[in-house]
């Protein structure tokens, strides 16, 4: 069963948009995606009759507002298949959810010496507020390497997991597209009394998630990378978990009651919601999720999953040893994000010589400046695919990068 | 829109394909700086060699080496950079990078009188980067590092030896 | 000059709507404000013909959507007279933006037996994030009393200021009303050499705010409380001060460079913006902007002046003793916020009462307990005017408690 | 849309107006315990006298009282709360929060056998809050408050004197 492309594409009215003549070839969705009209007009039916205030005032409208906000919520639940909606908390996107658990776990539970375990392709996001926190509080960050098609190296996770306190990786990877095995690392984490933190930013828009089959302890992902809106993130927890953690931000909603002495919170996930969320964002999101969902999670990856082989093949047939894809070459652990670096061009002329065609990439380090280096490299040009992509998407890019031959005349 | 041909000028290919001034200087006596563009990555090294560095701006550039790496405009930018400031004095070196920068169309940047009658060369290829607001940050990584370095190079007492 | 509110009711959607037959009276601007179709329509089609990412790619519409991004936090310096546009950081909302001063200001520059200085009529997002340093650092926070009128007590203000290094206080109390000497305050407190914190969440949206003329050194303020999206709040800050401080979130985009070992960070405003930013959600920020400054910010106050001296006027006439309003009666010293209690009756049964016609007013402690407390109440009901209100509205809100009599039969 | 007067019934503003067993009881013997509504800041207190807490379910509610501030929902929901549960078992008691919740539509409340033939009496007025969601939280205030005190009571080591 394949996905109808043709008519899934009719829904964004973004790819209807051409420049200078030429349609657009949206070759960036691992970046940010685009919206189809259900979000776009979720959002605006919303703000034209019913945006209220959520959780604070008591008339009939605010009422439905709230109902509205907290419908997300157990939409983002069923997405993910979490055992309850109180477990997800809305953040303004991946970046907060991962800087909360460094932070408000990290702190409560991290002290000099302990050791965090990451690995060598995250993102920027899943290194950084580790690395504040280390700087912070004397603790050692260990990164499991890679093999040289992109895959983690697991010969000695026992061994990296010694001591550990926390293992943190990502489900998918923005720049190899590589799909580790999340539940057994998961599990590795645990048997080695630590706990499993999932950036699932990569693989919650291209994949069914089902984070009590990982036996995830808590997972991040945005809004903006599955057909949502910008503004508003995820963080989905066990209730064990983030009922013992403490605070994050401080501020309305997220208190029990407050005097000039001190406050309390409330229970979550207020107490990880300070102040007012983003409102139409929910709503716009929950008609996301509710748009995957008709096509199919499993369906879509189906989908990327043959694209991503024809795009390998299609790559490589034409340019051979000019095209360098790093990555694992089986579409089986591996989601629709193709980086390469192509004869001697810097992936900025690159780019720019496919941007002259529409076709978006994106140049640079991709947030993974670590991995780059892993890489051998500066930088790459990376084109990512999502549901609305077909094979002439493909096609552009390929005949876009013959082109750039003729350029520079190499 | 601009056309590719406007950004890649054959003259700017050619410094891109065959860069001049790449390589090292032995630092000190060089001074040795770095920029380098978080957006893409971008990395430059950037050797500078100034005789009399005591003068100032009177000092002489008489030496450039450019490391790193980087797109065709930042390495074309960089390699016409060294070709132009070699021999000029420092503040006619700062001079020539107020110029470069305007024309960049880089915001803040306060001409010298005299700044508008330097003559820019080959750098006068680069006028079409403006076109791409992108890569506006590509052709200027090099000339600020330039500028760091003769900060550097004329406030840092003299190498001893 | 007043404003033409009839006209400016057709620009939202939402105030046509009827439920029940009856028209929306919608009270709840101090709350979260509704949004004009200007703001609307900006987001729908920037989604539907726009949206890339920002500050990460190259081709040309990622190009136009950073510039429109960018165009947004001109936008906002515009507004509030900021020096430069590099001084303003997009946070999530205010509540965020106050975080981001407790604990990236202040971690680096509180420690144990510091003073911090508030006062008793700040909301909770002005109170916790400080509370939660003074937990963990050993900070001791004052605050400035009231008048019985609602006003700040000045009385021992050098005393209170004495030791402090931060004055953190509301540019416009979202319970009173009241509208404190900006100004005054930071003068005092940069005397005393503490830093000047406004936090202008209900000020910036209903007045012409000037940073400079304040001369205060951080502001924090919301977009979805002046008629832009909800997602997207905004921290300005003196170049100097933000420069100096350390980042709070960290990941993408806030860095310069990241290795295994650790991370240098970006300039300001980057520094501060981890991850992927609220993109839709700017571009109906500039909008809203657009819209308010095409109105005036001064027509705007003007207008609210009027409606809340109508207001108080037209609720004391009629209820006399029987309701009591809090705050100054001063209307050049107090915006459209109009709490107060009525009879005997509990705020939940009022605004129960005043929702069976569609008057939306809040009810319970507006996210400021610790101010509920020195009014000796549990709670007030609220009714919060912005540039849409009209008289009407008011003998709306005016006959709805007169109605409460009769349910209540006192 | 549900009228006001599914909310405000005639019984409901008369507890309202006249609480039943407002004040307070010396605590100990009594277990004081508090509630509150973070939405609107109502507060409870509630005092609960056990007989023989030891019995655990069998021991007897000997005597409630109510103090605090609320709406009339939260108000009059404790007033009849208290009257209906004074002279109960513990047990029984229970039983009725269950009853009482799930009349509220309170998710996962599990009832047991025979919670659904407990009579409610003058409880039934409160019905109506259903059709109006924002209000549940006030009408089961007390009876979360009643709930964490029966747990104290029938667990904490008896009062010495
Ligand atoms: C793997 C991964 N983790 C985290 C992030 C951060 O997501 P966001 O920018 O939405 O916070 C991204 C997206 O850039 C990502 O690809
Ligand atoms: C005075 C004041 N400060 C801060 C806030 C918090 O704003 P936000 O909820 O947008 O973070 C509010 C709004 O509730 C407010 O009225």
């Amino acid at each position: 069963m394949s996905i109808d492309v043709a008519t899934i594409r009719k829904e964004f009215p973004i790819l209807d948009r051409e420049i200078d003549g030429a349609p657009l070839v949206y070759l960036d969705s691992g970046n940010t995606s685009q919206k189809p009209r259900a979000v776009i007009d979720a959002m605006s039916t919303f703000l034209e009759q019913s945006y209220a205030p959520i959780n604070r005032s008591s008339y009939r409208l605010a009422g439905e507002a709230t109902d509205a906000y907290e419908g997300a919520r157990t939409a983002v639940a069923r997405l993910i298949n979490a055992p309850s909606a109180d477990e997800v908390v809305f953040t303004k996107n991946a970046t907060e959810s991962m800087n909360l658990i460094a932070q408000a776990w990290g702190r409560a539970n991290l002290s000099a010496g302990d050791v965090v375990l990451l690995t060598e392709m995250e993102h920027h996001a899943n290194i950084v507020p580790w690395q504040m926190l280390a700087t912070e509080r004397g603790v050692d960050i260990r990164y499991v390497p890679l093999t040289p098609d992109g895959q983690l190296d697991l010969t000695n996770l026992g061994q990296l997991l010694d001591g550990a306190k926390v293992f943190s990786f990502t489900a998918m990877s923005n720049v190899l597209g590589t799909i580790p095995p999340t539940a057994q690392l998961c599990r590795a984490a645990h048997d080695a009394g630590a706990l499993a933190v999932v950036d699932a930013c990569q693989y919650v828009p291209h994949n069914a998630a089902d984070v009590q089959a990982w036996d995830a302890d808590l997972v991040a992902f945005s809004s903006h990378k599955m057909c949502g809106p910008s503004g508003i993130g995820m963080l989905w927890g066990r209730a064990e978990i983030l009922d013992a953690m403490p605070p994050f931000l401080g501020g309305g909603n997220m208190i029990d009651t407050v005097s000039l002495d001190g406050f309390t919170t409330a229970p979550v996930p207020a107490k990880f919601e300070a102040g007012t969320p983003p409102i139409a964002e929910a709503i716009g999101l929950h008609a996301a999720i509710n748009f995957l969902e008709g096509i199919g999670l499993a369906e879509i990856r189906r989908h990327e999953m043959d694209l991503t082989r024809y795009a390998l093949d299609a790559l490589n047939d034409r340019f051979a040893d000019d095209i360098t894809i790093f990555g694992p070459d089986n579409v089986e652990i591996r989601g629709g994000v193709l980086s390469f670096t192509f004869r001697d061009l810097h992936p900025h002329d690159v780019s720019q010589v496919l941007d002259e065609r529409n076709v978006c990439v994106r140049a640079g380090h991709h947030c993974a400046k670590p991995l780059m280096k892993t890489l051998g490299v500066v930088a790459t040009t990376r084109a990512s695919l999502y549901l609305y992509n077909d094979e002439a998407d493909v096609d552009a890019l390929v005949e876009g990068l013959a082109g750039a031959t003729d350029i520079f005349g190499f | 829109m601009p056309g590719l041909e406007d950004l890649y000028r054959e003259i700017i290919l050619d410094h891109y394909r065959t860069p001049r001034n790449r390589g090292e200087l032995d630092s000190p006596p060089a001074i040795e700086t770095n920029g380098h563009n978080p957006l893409c990555g971008d990395e430059i090294t950037l050797f500078l060699l100034v005789d009399d560095a005591s003068k100032g701006d009177a000092a002489t550039v008489s030496d450039v080496k450019i490391g790193g790496q980087g797109c065709s405009i930042s390495q074309s930018s960089a390699s016409m950079m060294s070709q132009a400031v070699i021999g000029k004095t420092a503040g006619e070196a700062r001079a020539l990078i107020r110029r470069f920068k305007s024309l960049m169309s880089i915001e803040g940047i306060e001409l010298q009188p005299g700044d508008d009658d330097i003559a820019l060369g080959d750098l006068e290829a680069l006028q079409g980067v403006v076109k791409f607001p992108v890569r506006i940050k590509c052709a200027v990584l090099s000339w600020n590092t330039l500028a760091d370095a003769l900060d550097r190079a004329t406030s840092e007492p003299p190498a001893s030896g």
